[in-house]
């Protein structure tokens, strides 16, 4: 087969998506299809997961092979799909809550177990789809319906969990910057292992004043750290609306126990010989 | 002694902190399969995890078996600490013998009211001489008495303990031949077992938790995903190295969430999928189990039953998943649930699970039980089952877009794996239409419900939905391990003049009611058999088919299993 | 017009894109309870958080009504875009009028197909002078033509608006007299509500959610946890600042294990304790309810059914978590099963799930539907039930051991809450003793299965467990929000002089054989109504039930509800 | 009442372990006997609770009010008691896997939710109770029958997820010294907020060699550190084996949504008038 040269676009898949007007997941989809289309990856041989969630409604935007699965379960899926099928490139993605709040153990153990997905998370810092509960990376004053005096409790680093729990590639990004965001994309997805692409995505429902994030955000400052140490430095103690890639490290990916480990049907069987 | 005791023989040797009464019993098991008898080992133990009380309970004889005996004919007690942790699960026989040490103190109440003699040894003073341990002296003794030939022992020890070093094997032997020198001065109470057939063919000692493994591999399962749990475990262990010995892979996941979606993504990606976990972790991955029945994704899930609710008893049997098994998923999730019948059985079943699974794209669950999971069975060398895993699926697609869930004639939809080119789409398990587009539309909703229903509904299962047997107007009907029991019963009522039906139900779901009813065909009175407190299987049979007139239920729950004997009074009771 | 339609009238507003057709139906439900009629109003959605396509479905009434009528009156269509996502639940009654925009383009075929009357109005020109949204003049429009007062409009208006400022009051009022006057001129396409009924005492307008807070409320239920999930999150939210209020508290959980377990440790510690989920979260929650049956700790968990299996439609509604309700657990579990059958209901059925929950230490699954924990209703305010949670509980212990699992007579076994002094025990999910020991033996297993069964099956739960009226030999018997149907198409049925028997179980499980096959005497023909595709309600009552020999059976999948016509023709049908 | 004076081993249930001997689990039930003694809790006022495994017996051992859950579920047990009965100190406790790896979640989330909860958490770095699995905090080269070449994976820092995500209290200690653990118990105990004590605990059945840590195990040579970045840098490159406390914070602990938040029953009808 010749290769063929695709544009963003044909990264799109017809559907129409559920999204809020204004709601930042779009930049997101308009980054992935840039990331793909700069790594010219084969929408066949490209895979994405989803947890549940507006974020995780993504993969049915994107012309892919997808799987939008359970509310937190995107990574074990994605987990599976990758060790049994190598030869795949794939992604996870999904909201804060889908993966920091009930997906938050398989997030600190695909960091752990390394093997070579990319992650995507749209922190919006709310429950965009069940219409406004806080999520883990909530602000402690925010108020809500549940909690009309905030929760009180200190958001989730989730990057520092990522980099603590071994994730080999960790960057924070804003939706606001399709460009921006698309470069880390397609890095992270170079990049061996398991990555996580943090993305400031707003709610601009339920968070109205994340508008103001393109304000905000500092773009692109952090460079790559030198050392987990230094990485964690920069996102325990660094502003928090600052993006760019923090973290590179160099695990090799798991792909499963190995040959040694295997035992030939044959001994096996020889085994049950009475 | 009854002529019945002489083609079988039962009996228990218990002991405490580690006096390795497992052991003794393997030797015996090894010592049997040699000389060409068939038998079975399971063990009873208490929660420690090592040391602790424990009870190895064999049944040897001259004909396959399935099942243990009603009662034992030989008691070896080491000593009785905690003994009446298990002895609910130890009855003797009429006649029974109990041989234990000379002051391993007073007999527990149940014991002594029903050995009929006691036999008490010096066992520390028979020790002396070759300084081994007491259970290569109970093994000695009991194969005796039970007629094995010391060679055979012999041979048992020094393979068993190959790679302990020869040492441990010659001291395990000369304690084996002082207690089979013993047990020849109590030949008056020799249970000894009729000449085997002759053997023809290798024979195996396996057990149903290694068996399901094994069927995983020979039908081809290639990725398992699981989470360790008691009594599946020994399922994972065995299949792990074999998976990556045959090119796939076990991945030991974080919890069993993530094992039942691991299988899912492998499987979406055309890995034949399976994992294995028993109650608790059931429970676990029902949601998962909803959302491969909604997307279509087959994988097979073997679920070794245990004592519950909750973590319940995990060492010891019961049949009380089926409820779960076939009604634990929120909203309407049509699946395959299978139920194993022996511990050969579990070769085939297991394979069955992951044919029809893969066949049909749709979710399996096998059930086993710790009864059939860890008894170790002498077997002929079976025949693998050529069953395979094989799943329609698409080469390409064209211009037109590819709908993942069209409205098949059979419901079975031709699946596009990943890397499939022009056939890109999002497997869901949101409502969807046929393109796999999201819907909340009425008629799409109803559309995929029913072809996800009929797609199992409407297969041709063949023959090996149910074992059926026998003849007349009275039915026994029970599933699980539970079979070896009725079949036993069903023989010798047939022996003592009641006709019996035996059905052995294989594929609970979907439930085969024309074939049932069919089998059911002239039967007055059914029996329902089952391991459960409250009846499930009944109530199951109630819901789905309708039943004779006359129908009657024997069960009880765990950890004791039903009886042989206890299946033939429930069948002469429905007979008279 | 038939009489029924003047003391019923139904009607759909339908938009895209944030019409605010919700907005209208509220202050047309708002104005017609001031007026003193009963209704109701659902919606439907698409799948987008905001804006998209949406309806709002009403039934106002002169009498009080649990469920739509079988078609609509009249649909006031802002316009047209994806209504074919909802038309399946939209069917027009004859006769019906359908009023849209002059320029919303071309009629959907099912609408071409079945109004009788189109009315194309200037919405734009109409909008011009006020400047107000179209939905205002929807409300007017319709309000005049169902014949609501004007200043029961204006007043809904002005409380429905007041938090958003004078402004909008005032420019939304004037569009509403706009819509109003627009209605004088289509007077010969009324639907005019008979007069209602002296209005006696107050009205509340609350959903099902809300009113299954309520009784959690006054239930006393002190803690709650939860993750929140559509369609039973406003439960939590209602619930949240209540419980805060109440000296209580609600935590968001990380997930459902988490919730189910959080709700297990407050009760365990003495709280009266609660979750609210649907079907995905259910799943995630059989593990612990199991716990809470083996451990025998009160809670209670309501379940807001959505469409199934997996994700399925989170917005819609369907009765199909019936089976994992009752079966969904490893094991044998016993637990309660509740279910309201009306939006009133669902504040007593919830604190009486809570009583019975801390009355016999188990736990309760309460279910509900989308449909009616969303359905907002006009009904005369209630009066709170007395069912409080009161737990039996020791208050100090003697020298001997306590034994938190005794085998009482009722099987109740009085509950030491941490606190109380020399009763220190474990609680455990393992198989125990009476003192809560864990144990493996077969006694201790078959006493405490039996023990947590009877407790449950022997209770006497008096006449709550149903509601039964009518007489005669044709039964009919459904559950849930499916009731309103039922209860409609019999009255119906008796005006056209059909005898019908019509049985609403309100408590599932433990089952009440005795009591529903006293019920059913005399019964010769069953008919069994439910809201889901394989008939999960009929099977529940086939397992458990002696049924009458002609048992006739009607179902179909969500969203749609099974409607009094459906019913009704079911009925004429058994009957014929 | 008068306070009564009571003894370790009044602390101690007439039930006898399961355990195998020599297992490490001893120590740990000896020493939060003295450290209950230590504070002089009154055993209807104090509360365990555990998940399954080996460790997560210890419960019925111990004579104060006792909960042995579902394995992986200790933490929201223990959230959910501690919340609804704030007048009693509740313990969490079981093994490497009951809360790193099913629990892994409830870990993360308790750590961040900040509950006055002290956590003893029995590292003997295998699965003890279904005879010899891998844990996530297993050493890559481990052989099991699971993965008989190892499990090729980076073991989880437990602490350092602990940290980063906000427990109050973090400490390493060591079951052969049950004196000091008890001391450590004890101040975790007295410690407001979530508190976590990593008991590195011998399992002698299926890690035999773990009984050499009585000489490898450095005592107390860690005191607590100024800052949280500190106490990160101890325990991501500090010696496994080194015990003492790391980690004292001053975050108030979380007692649920306040009182602001609520709303009083009358207001609430109110809101249903037609
Ligand atoms: C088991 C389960 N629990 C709860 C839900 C309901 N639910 C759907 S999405 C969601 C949270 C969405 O938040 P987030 O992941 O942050 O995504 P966002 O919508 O903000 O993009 C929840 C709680 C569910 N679908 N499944
Ligand atoms: C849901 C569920 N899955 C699996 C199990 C089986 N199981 C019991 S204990 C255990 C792990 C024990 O390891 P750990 O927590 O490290 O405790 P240890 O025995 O080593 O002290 C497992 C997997 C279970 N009881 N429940
Ligand atoms: S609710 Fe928020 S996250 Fe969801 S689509 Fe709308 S703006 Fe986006
Ligand atoms: S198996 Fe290990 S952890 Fe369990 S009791 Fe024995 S030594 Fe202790
Ligand atoms: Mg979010
Ligand atoms: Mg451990």
């Amino acid at each position: 087969m010749t290769e063929q040269i695709r544009k963003p676009a044909d990264y799109k898949s017809a559907i129409k998506p559920i999204w809020c007007p204004g709601c930042g997941d779009y930049g997101v989809l308009s980054a992935i299809t840039k990331a793909f289309a700069k790594l010219r990856l084969e929408p066949e041989n490209t895979a994405v997961v989803s947890g549940i969630g507006c974020a995780a409604r993504i993969p049915a935007y994107i012309n892919a092979y997808g799987f939008h699965g359970l509310h937190g379960r995107a990574l074990p899926i994605a987990t599976g799909l990758k060790l049994a099928r190598p030869d795949l490139t794939v992604l996870a993605m999904g909201g804060d809550g889908d993966m920091y709040s009930i997906g938050g153990n398989h997030f600190m153990h695909a960091c752990r177990r390394n093997v070579d997905i990319t992650l995507l998370v749209m922190d919006n810092r709310i429950y965009g789809m069940t219409k406004g509960q806080p999520s883990p990376t909530t602000e402690p004053d925010f108020p809500t319906h549940l909690y009309p005096d905030g929760t009180h409790l200190q958001p989730l680093n989730a990057l520092a969990i990522a980099l603590v729990a071994g994730a080999n590639f960790v960057a924070r990004t804003f939706s606001g910057d399709p460009n921006g965001l698309a470069e880390d994309i397609a890095m992270a997805i170079n990049h061996p292992g398991f990555s996580v692409i943090e993305i400031l995505s707003p709610c601009v429902t339920f968070r109205p004043e994340q508008r103001d994030w393109k304000h905000q955000v500092q773009r692109n400052v952090l460079t790559p750290a030198a050392s987990v140490a230094e990485a964690l430095q920069v996102v325990t103690t660094g502003p928090e609306l600052a993006t760019g890639v923090i973290w590179k490290g160099d695990r090799p990916p798991y792909e499963g126990p190995g040959e040694k480990a295997g035992i030939a049907l044959d001994r096996l069987l020889e085994g049950f010989a009475a | 002694m009854s002529q019945t005791s002489l083609n079988s023989v039962s009996f228990a040797i218990s002991g405490s902190g580690g006096a390795g009464v497992m052991t003794a019993g393997e030797i015996l098991l090894m010592a049997a399969a040699k000389a060409g008898y068939y038998g079975l080992q399971t063990r009873s133990v208490g929660p420690q995890i090592r040391g602790g009380e424990a009870a190895s309970l064999m049944r040897l004889a001259t004909f396959p078996v399935h099942v243990h005996a009603d009662a034992f004919h030989i008691l070896f007690a080491v000593d009785w600490l905690n003994f009446d942790r298990f002895s609910g699960e130890i009855d003797l026989a009429e006649g029974a013998i109990v041989i234990t040490g000379k002051d391993s103190g007073e007999l527990p109440e149940k014991v002594a009211q029903t050995a009929s003699d006691v036999i008490r040894l010096p066992l520390h003073d028979l020790l002396k001489e070759t300084k081994g341990r007491v259970n290569m002296l109970a093994a000695g003794i009991i194969g005796r008495l039970t007629g094995l030939p010391e060679d055979a022992l012999a041979d048992a020890i020094a393979r068993r303990f190959a790679s302990k070093g020869n040492a441990l094997v010659e001291i395990s032997t000369a304690t084996m031949r002082t207690g089979y020198a013993q047990g020849e001065k109590l030949l008056n109470h020799e249970q000894r077992l009729a000449p085997p057939e002759p053997r023809n063919g290798e024979r195996w000692i396996i057990n149903g938790n290694e068996a399901a493994g094994l069927g995983a591999l020979t039908a081809g399962v290639k990725f398992a995903a699981a989470y360790p749990i008691t009594p599946a475990t020994e399922i994972l262990e065995w299949l792990s190295p074999a998976l990556t010995g045959a090119g796939g892979m076990l991945i030991q996941a974080e919890d069993e969430l993530a094992s039942i979606n691991m299988i899912i993504g492998a499987s979406f990606g055309g890995a034949p999928a399976l994992t294995a976990t028993s109650g608790p972790g059931l429970a676990l991955m029902a949601e998962g189990l909803g959302l491969a029945a909604a997307a279509e994704i087959p994988v097979t899930v073997i679920d070794v039953q245990r004592g519950g609710p909750s973590t319940g008893i995990p060492t010891k049997s019961e049949q009380t998943d089926l409820d779960i098994a076939l009604c634990g998923m929120h909203g309407e999730a049509p699946h395959l649930v299978l139920a194993a019948t022996s511990v050969a059985d579990c070769i085939r079943t297991t394979a069955w699970a992951v044919h029809l699974s893969e066949r049909l794209q749709a979710p399996a669950i096998m059930l086993s039980d710790q009864m059939m999971g860890q008894m170790k069975t002498i077997m002929p060398r079976p025949d693998l089952p050529d069953l395979k895993a094989e799943r329609e699926t698409v080469a390409s697609c064209g211009e037109e877009d590819y709908a993942r869930y069209a409205l098949t004639n059979s419901g079975v939809s031709p699946m596009a794996l990943p890397g499939t080119p022009g056939c890109m789409y999002t497997a869901d398990g949101l409502e969807h239409d046929e393109r796999a587009i999201p819907s909340t539309r009425v008629e799409d909703h109803a559309a995929q419900l029913k072809k996800r229903w009929r797609k199992l509904a409407d297969f041709d299962y063949g023959n090996a939905w149910a074992d059926i047997s026998g003849e007349g107007p009275l039915a026994v009907i029970t599933w699980g391990s539970t079979a070896g029991a009725v079949e036993e019963a069903s023989r010798e009522a047939e022996e003592a003049g009641i006709r019996v039906r035996t059905i052995v139900l294989r594929l609970l779901s979907p439930p085969q009611k024309a074939k049932l009813e069919a089998a059911l065909e002239g039967v007055e009175t059914l029996l329902i058999l089952e391991n459960s407190f409250s009846g499930q299987f009944a109530r199951y049979l109630r819901s789905f088919f309708t039943l004779p007139e006359n129908v009657r239920t024997f069960h009880h729950p765990g950890p004791r299993p039903v009886t042989a004997r206890e299946v033939l009074e429930a069948i002469r009771e429905a007979a008279s």
